[in-house]
């Protein structure tokens, strides 16, 4: 009897590398910026930028248990927005009702795009492209079209500007947030069926899966994560903004894929998302730095261009390395 | 024992009209109807026209939208795409080496060949690199815009060219002539659709890839040559969205419109995961949501309510379409 | 008015449907239908393609709501409107079509849904640990922490049954679950429902093969156009009026007719030209040197066991996965990169799964029929419509597709009558060779022997057919020779003269037992990589 | 808490410009100044565009900081987001100018935590056009408004500065008013519909130029005499907008001038050369109709 060659795999170091182009690029960028720039490594820059990035991240955890479904979340723009404003208005009677104003805001719109895409059925994209529309309008209704101040004697601001043992308040909500919902997506009945369900939905649904409560759960995530984003957006910068999150969903979704999450779902990985969202963050800071250095001005057109070149190199790095890479 | 029964021929009940079928027809009926009664003036030529050429470069972008969706894809860059050729034609006509005539003609021609051109990259990174879709022409939508401000130096650039700017002022029987580009695209699109080899292949390609392919469909010519499609239409687009506003503005041309050709093409009915395609509902869809922005300016309602009240109104027009099972 | 025939004597069923009705958009797929099962039962339920079985099932747990009827479950009368609700009340179920996700592991496809908990969190070690011991009880040994689409369609079936049973149900309903299986899995499987009988869990089977029905179950149900046209015990029914009871069809009108519809003994084996001659393929893993030939007018078969490459043959001749290796048509050396250029050499393809490769579900008939040989239904690049509706017409009557009309939605169709719009969609391409890969599989006998029947008359007529199957029957009364596959090898072509059952399992068979070994069906390039885009 | 930052006298200077969105002509004639003056100066300009994004602008602004320039010249996309970052800048020791929009100023004070604020006064912008308009039309209008981007402050002071000052005439009256983004195609489409709704108006007034523009195409179209049956008068005095003065399509426009280059760089050096500087310099605009048109053409932006 012929013995076939096992193509199993073996823990290979290289292997390890594979399906981690972005983590690749990340750590060469970091490596390139750090050598060339002063202040780059600075405290003040890594907790701006997190201070900021936090927002898209946040977004990012959210918009990752939306796609592994095979949905897709527009919305989170329009909502972190929406919640801005929510959360200012809110943020006189307390930081914690300025918090809970900002999280149930997005909550409810995540209820909204969930209920309406398993009942209705029709395509999240659509849905969620109708909520991008109507939680801007909302955002803007609520604020009389024009930022609101956040209470500045209360401690609401602390949420998006203060600091704990040195960390931004905001790195932490981050921090805290991976800690419940990387365990979710991995090791919960949620979890699994949430990457069921983008797997085959058809087959979760025959397997007895609660497929419509897992789909209404991972938008009702989304969207109170947004709500999260929400609130960070307005206490870091003092104030609700009915305008902010334009292209934000975009940036989640790039950061998403970039992070080897399948757009198709049934596979994705949530610090891989943080490591694109990452990258995807960090080419502004770079660009700004490389501007500080004086040495070449690059032109502020060129900017958009180089970011869509530097998209389109890690998403084809991505792209080949998934293609080669292992199938777990 | 058993009766072996003679077996009655199935009953065939006629199925109700299927509502979800035209359901954007049905609403935009609707919408003329509650125009016709409230708002003064609604029935007369100018209303039409409006209503027609502020749409066209809508309908003609949904065009190449609805192809590429009917492959399961989706196209973001053609915003971009539409700066582009807005930014490259004025270098062409307002070029004193080139002379008025063959720059025009050139004008005409070589920012819609770039943009076919940039679609084919589209294409590219969608088949040969298995890019999904909406990140692949991602790339474009942010790099094309900064494409076209390099090309334009970001500078708006006015003129006064009567032979390009015909494409977006001349009229015909009151109707502007990008309405009349816009219908005869329209009714290409249709026969192409339902009616040709490579019509066919698309929807197949969006209805099932695999059988497709295994049928002997070229999978991925058809799905590049959607993408080219999107960028030929998005590049004309463009030049007729400059040459109505006689100036072009690299920073603003066609911007936001992925997201009015998507939404036409959904409330037109076509579906997003492939099998399910309609080109007049594409043109139905970006009617129905044109005239739905000028009746809420018509009536004064203000940007933030009306806002809200679009998206209610294209979720309910689309929730038509479905059917509960 | 159908009747039961036969009123069971057991007091309480453990399962009764009773006058269900069903009309999909106004067209009834069940009517009046009744099924009762008692405790620990196995139960057949048959009828011919479209007769309903599949969509009794889904009414039972709740895949589609009914129009009508009553159902009764464990003395209750209950109305399920999910699966979940269905499953959580005892009904464990194995649709139709492998309903598993294939980029989780085996065992998360056993578990999902039950999987075992602690503080909230799932114990994986625990799940691995239970999806181990479930497979193992139907004599499995696989590596549970493998994603399901490393594993071919057979494992595959496997698992979807060991998700079942470790539901721990009262009624497991198991929906053609053999129609992928080879002979010795299909015993496997018998095993377990023997077990799952003696402890006192019921069963209800659906099959096209009756010897399996005869082997496991006790009592029957047979449906015809949506209705209950006999129940009661199998031992008091003849095959032969079993048959006769589905199709509505005179015994003595059947008796004429033999086991299989092929002809090949009338038709003597082709003197004709070798028409595609294969050398030496290779594609590693899975395929290591296949060599066969295939003459003008010849049926010539391939056999395997589970796994051992005979799809992978046929895709890679006809360049859907180009590999390695020579391949002569007529005599010339050709090269086909991707399966249009073979469609244009001649070649046809009918695939394994209709489901993934074959049918574009919104389509009609009509299109779904006429896909491959849309290029030649075309002027200057425009489809010529009425050419195309009389193709449609003439292989539509042929092949006796039922449907409601040709515009209809291939979805609709039951899985039988889909099959035969794929085999159509490749018959009025009029091929050279034709590749059928399982081609009546999930077929009831009817349309089987029809299937059969046109395969020796198209091959009579000088078309070459290479065709794959696990049906041993069909490869002996139908094949002209048959090619034997093993570990992705050839290893032998018996002759017609050489050919026996003893001989093509003598040649299939010596080896390992591919199921159980991993390392044969380890495989990284695995379908749901290759067609994700 | 301590005074502004120092600013020590050098030959040379790394300073920031944070600009907020690059979409509109006016922004790229005040990038242009900025840049072109910093070049004149051989100083090295640091230019960040936020893409219209407060949250964006902020993130800008501290990259500066994290560099540790010189000083800052921010003009901000909205006067309360960019505030905290104000007092960030002040805490790393870098002096900032707020250029064109203001900050929050019940947060932040000039000559405390930012040096200075340089730029135009909206409101009077928008007094001047209604002005304007009053003398021409006689106190007696339906005037169709253009209003710009919803929530800019741009567009909420030229609105107020109009409406305010009309409300004495009882004669005036603003029969719509819509946004048009201040871009030209979005003026001239919400025109297209408003005209055809109103055709009773008699008088445009657009928050800015580019909209006046796209509404006299629109106007044209609809058969009406932009500049004789129907008065404009718009804000900005871009040279495209002086053109169509002189073709007689628009009535008069506010100056709005971005040129800030040369004045905000030499009120810094007056700043590191200690000079008192008042915390609020106003730039004085001039007012162009069809007097002044001609002549001024070539210095229009
Ligand atoms: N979703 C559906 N929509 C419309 N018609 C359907 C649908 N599902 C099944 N049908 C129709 O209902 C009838 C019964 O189909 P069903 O699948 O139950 O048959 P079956 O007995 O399981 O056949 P097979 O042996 O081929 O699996 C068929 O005529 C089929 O066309
Ligand atoms: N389409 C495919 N792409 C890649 N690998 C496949 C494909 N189909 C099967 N395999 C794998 O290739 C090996 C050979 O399988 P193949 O399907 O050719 O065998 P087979 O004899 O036809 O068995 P089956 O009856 O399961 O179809 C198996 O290990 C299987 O997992
Ligand atoms: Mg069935
Ligand atoms: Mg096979």
């Amino acid at each position: 009897m012929t013995a076939l060659p096992t193509t199993r795999t073996r823990p290979n170091p290289l292997h390890l590398l594979q399906g981690q182009g972005a983590l690749i690029a990340l750590l060469a960028l970091l490596l390139f910026a750090s050598l060339r720039y002063d202040g780059f490594f600075s405290l003040y820059n890594a907790s701006s930028f997190f201070r900021y990035n936090s927002m898209f991240l946040l977004i990012g955890i959210g918009m990752t248990f939306v796609i592994v479904t095979g949905g897709i979340d527009l919305s989170v723009g329009s909502v972190a927005a929406m919640s801005s404003v929510l959360a200012a208005l809110a943020s006189p009677h307390g930081a914690v009702a300025g918090l809970l104003a900002g999280l149930l805001g997005g909550l409810a719109v995540g209820l909204i795009n969930g209920l309406l895409i398993t009942r209705l059925r029709i395509e999240p994209f659509i849905i969620t492209l109708g909520t991008f529309l109507g939680a801007r309008g909302v955002a803007q209704l609520a604020s009389g079209q024009a930022a609101v101040s956040v209470d500045s004697t209360g401690r609401f601001a602390q949420l998006g500007q203060g600091d704990v043992l040195g960390l931004p308040i905001p790195l932490l909500l981050l921090l805290l947030t991976l800690l419940i919902f990387v365990p979710l997506l991995r090791a919960t009945r949620f979890g699994r069926t949430a990457l069921a369900v983008g797997d085959n939905e058809d087959a979760a649904r025959l397997m007895g899966l609660q497929v419509d409560r897992t789909k209404l759960g991972v938008y009702a995530l989304s969207g109170l994560l947004a709500g999260l984003a929400g609130v960070i957006l307005a206490a870091q910068f003092g104030a609700g903004q009915p305008t902010e999150g334009v292209g934000w969903e975009l940036t989640a979704i790039a950061g998403v894929v970039v992070g080897g999450t399948l757009l198709s779902g049934g596979r994705g990985s949530l610090l891989g998302t943080m490591v694109g969202v990452t990258l995807l963050g960090l080419v502004f800071n770079v660009l700004n730095f490389e501007n500080g250095k004086g040495v070449i001005s690059i032109d502020v057109f060129w900017q958009n261009v180089i970011r869509g070149v530097f998209l389109l190199v890690v998403v084809l790095l991505q792209s080949r390395s998934a293609r080669r890479g292992p199938s777990s | 024992m058993t009766t072996t029964t003679e077996t009655p021929a199935p009953p065939r009940n006629r199925a109700p009209f299927p509502v979800h079928r035209h359901a954007a027809l049905i609403a935009l009926i609707a919408l003329i109807l509650f125009n016709v009664f409230t708002t003064p003036r609604f029935l007369t030529l100018a209303t039409l026209n409006i209503n027609l050429t502020q749409t066209a470069t809508v309908v003609i972008v949904g065009i190449g939208m609805t192809f590429v969706i009917a492959t399961r894809g989706i196209d973001l860059s053609v915003g971009s795409l539409m700066a582009i050729s807005g930014a490259i034609a004025p270098l062409l006509f307002l070029n004193p080496t080139l002379g008025p005539n063959i720059g025009t003609v050139l004008a005409f021609v070589l920012p819609i060949a770039a943009t076919g051109l940039l679609g084919a990259f589209n294409g590219l990174l969608v088949t040969r690199f298995a890019v999904q879709p909406i990140i692949a022409t991602l790339v474009l939508f942010i790099a094309g815009r900064g494409v076209a401000q390099v090309i334009s130096g970001g500078q708006l650039v006015n003129f006064t060219q009567s032979g390009f700017t015909a494409l977006g002022s001349a009229k015909l029987l009151g109707i502007g002539a990008q309405v009349f580009i816009m219908l005869a695209l329209l009714a290409v699109a249709v026969f192409v659709l339902a009616r040709t080899l490579f019509g066919r292949q698309v929807i197949a390609v969006g209805g099932n890839p695999e059988a497709a392919r295994l049928s002997g469909v070229p999978v991925n010519r058809t799905r590049m040559l959607v993408y080219v499609i999107s960028g030929l239409l998005a590049g004309l687009a463009g030049l007729i969205t400059i040459a109505i506003n006689s100036s072009s503005d690299s920073n603003l041309v066609g911007q936001n419109i992925e997201l009015d050709a998507i939404a036409a093409v959904a409330v037109g009915g076509t579906a997003l995961n492939g099998g399910r395609v309609t080109m007049i509902g594409t043109l139905l869809g970006a009617l129905f949501i044109q005239l739905l922005r000028y009746t809420l300016l018509v009536k004064g309602v203000p940007d933030a309510a009306a806002t809200v009240i679009k998206a209610a109104v294209i979720i309910g027009a689309v929730a038509l379409q479905y059917r509960r099972r | 008015m159908s009747q039961p025939t036969f009123v069971q004597s057991t007091a309480s069923p453990l399962l009764h449907m009773s006058n269900v009705d069903k009309a999909f958009a106004g067209v009834h797929a069940l009517k009046n239908a009744e099924l009762r099962v008692g405790p620990g039962e196995v139960h057949a339920l048959i009828g011919q393609n479209g007769a309903g079985k599949s969509t009794l099932l889904k009414v039972l747990t709740g895949v589609y709501r009914r129009d009508a009827g009553q159902i009764q479950f464990a003395g209750e009368d209950v109305n399920f409107t999910s699966p979940p609700q269905a499953q959580r009340a005892g009904i464990a179920t194995i649709y139709q079509e492998v309903n598993l996700v294939r980029l989780q592991t085996v065992a998360e496809n056993v578990m999902l849904g039950h999987e075992p908990r602690r503080f909230g969190f799932i114990d994986r070690a625990r799940m691995e640990n239970r999806a181990r011991e479930v497979l193992g009880g139907m004599g499995l040994d696989l590596d549970v922490k493998r994603p399901l689409a490393d594993f071919s369609l057979a494992v595959q079936q496997m698992v979807a049954i060991a998700r079942a049973l470790a539901l721990d149900a009262r009624l497991v309903v198991m929906d053609e679950p053999t129609s992928s299986l080879d002979d010795q899995e299909v015993e496997r499987l018998f095993g377990v429902i023997r077990r799952l009988q003696a402890q006192g869990v019921a069963v209800i089977f659906v099959s096209h093969r009756l010897d399996e029905l005869y082997a496991v179950c006790s009592h029957i149900t047979v449906m015809r156009d949506g209705r209950t046209v006999h129940q009661g015990p199998l031992a008091e029914l003849s095959k032969l009026r079993l048959v006769s009871v589905m199709l509505g069809r005179g015994e003595q009108e059947l008796v004429q007719q033999g086991q299989t519809g092929f002809q090949r003994v009338a038709v003597k084996k082709p003197a004709g030209q070798p028409l595609l001659e294969a050398h030496d393929l290779r594609r590693p893993p899975h395929l290591r040197g296949v060599s066969l030939g295939v003459m003008e007018g010849e049926v010539m078969g391939l056999a395997g066991l589970l796994g051992s490459g005979r799809s992978e043959t046929a895709r890679a001749i006809f360049g859907a996965e180009p590999g390695g290796g020579e391949l002569r048509l007529n005599g010339r050396a050709v090269n086909w990169r991707s399966p249009q250029a073979a469609i244009r050499d001649g070649l046809a393809f009918c695939g394994e799964d209709r489901k993934q490769d074959g049918i574009v579900p919104e389509w009609s008939v009509r299109e779904n029929l006429t896909l491959a040989l849309l290029p030649h239904l075309t002027r200057a690049g425009v489809v010529d419509r009425a050419e195309q509706r009389r193709v449609v017409e003439r292989f539509i009557g042929r092949l006796n597709v039922r449907c409601s009309s040709p515009e209809q939605p291939i979805r609709e169709l039951s899985g039988g009558n889909q099959q035969k719009v794929l085999l159509a969609r490749w018959l009025c391409t009029s091929p050279k060779l034709l590749i059928l890969d399982e081609p009546t599989r999930g077929i009831d006998v009817g349309a089987k022997a029809e299937i059969q029947s046109l395969i020796s008359e198209l091959a009579g007529e000088g078309l070459g057919v290479l065709m794959i199957s696990s049906d041993l029957e069909e490869l002996l009364e139908g094949c002209h020779r048959v090619t034997v596959l093993r570990d992705g090898a050839s290893v032998q072509t018996l002759e017609q003269t050489e050919l026996s059952e003893a001989a093509l399992l003598a040649a299939m068979a010596h080896g390992t037992d591919p199921l159980t070994d991993p390392s044969t069906l380890s495989d990284h390039e695995a379908p749901a990589h290759r067609s994700a885009p | 808490t301590g005074g502004l930052p120092k600013l020590p006298v050098k030959a040379t200077y790394r300073v920031c410009f944070n600009q907020s969105e690059m979409d509109n002509p006016w922004r790229l004639a005040q990038t242009a100044s900025m840049q072109d003056e910093a070049k004149k100066l051989g100083w090295t300009l640091i230019f960040t565009n936020a893409n219209g994004s407060a949250a964006k602008q902020v993130s800008d602004v501290r990259s500066c900081i994290a560099q540790k320039v010189d000083a800052i010249f921010l003009t901000p996309r909205e006067e309360k987001p960019l505030t905290p970052v104000v007092l960030e800048a002040k805490k790393a020791g870098i002096p900032m100018f707020i250029i064109d929009r203001n900050v929050d100023d019940t947060v932040v004070k000039a000559g405390t935590d930012y040096v200075t604020f340089i730029g135009s006064d909206f409101y009077a912008e928008g007094k001047r056009a209604a002005e304007w308009m009053v003398k021409k039309t006689g106190g007696k209008a339906k005037i169709i408004e253009l209003l710009g981007s919803t929530g800019s402050s741009p567009a909420i002071d030229r609105q107020k500065g109009f409406e305010d000052y009309v409300a004495k005439y009882p004669g005036i009256q603003i029969i719509a008013a819509q946004t048009g983004n201040f871009t030209r195609d979005e003026g001239r489409k919400v025109m297209e519909t408003l005209i055809q709704a109103h055709p009773e108006a008699t008088a445009v007034y657009a928050h800015n130029d580019e909209m006046a523009l796209g509404a006299i195409t629109a106007l044209e179209a609809a058969g009406r005499k932009p500049g004789k049956d129907i008065m404009l008068v718009s804000i900005d005095g871009q040279k495209s907008a002086l053109q169509a003065i002189i073709d007689g399509k628009l009535g008069a426009t506010v100056e709005c001038n971005p040129r800030f280059g040369v004045k905000a760089f030499q009120t810094m050096k007056d700043y590191a050369a200690k000079k008192p500087i008042a915390g609020r310099l106003i730039n004085q605009d001039r007012f162009f109709d069809v007097a002044n048109a001609k002549a001024m053409l070539n210095t229009a932006f």
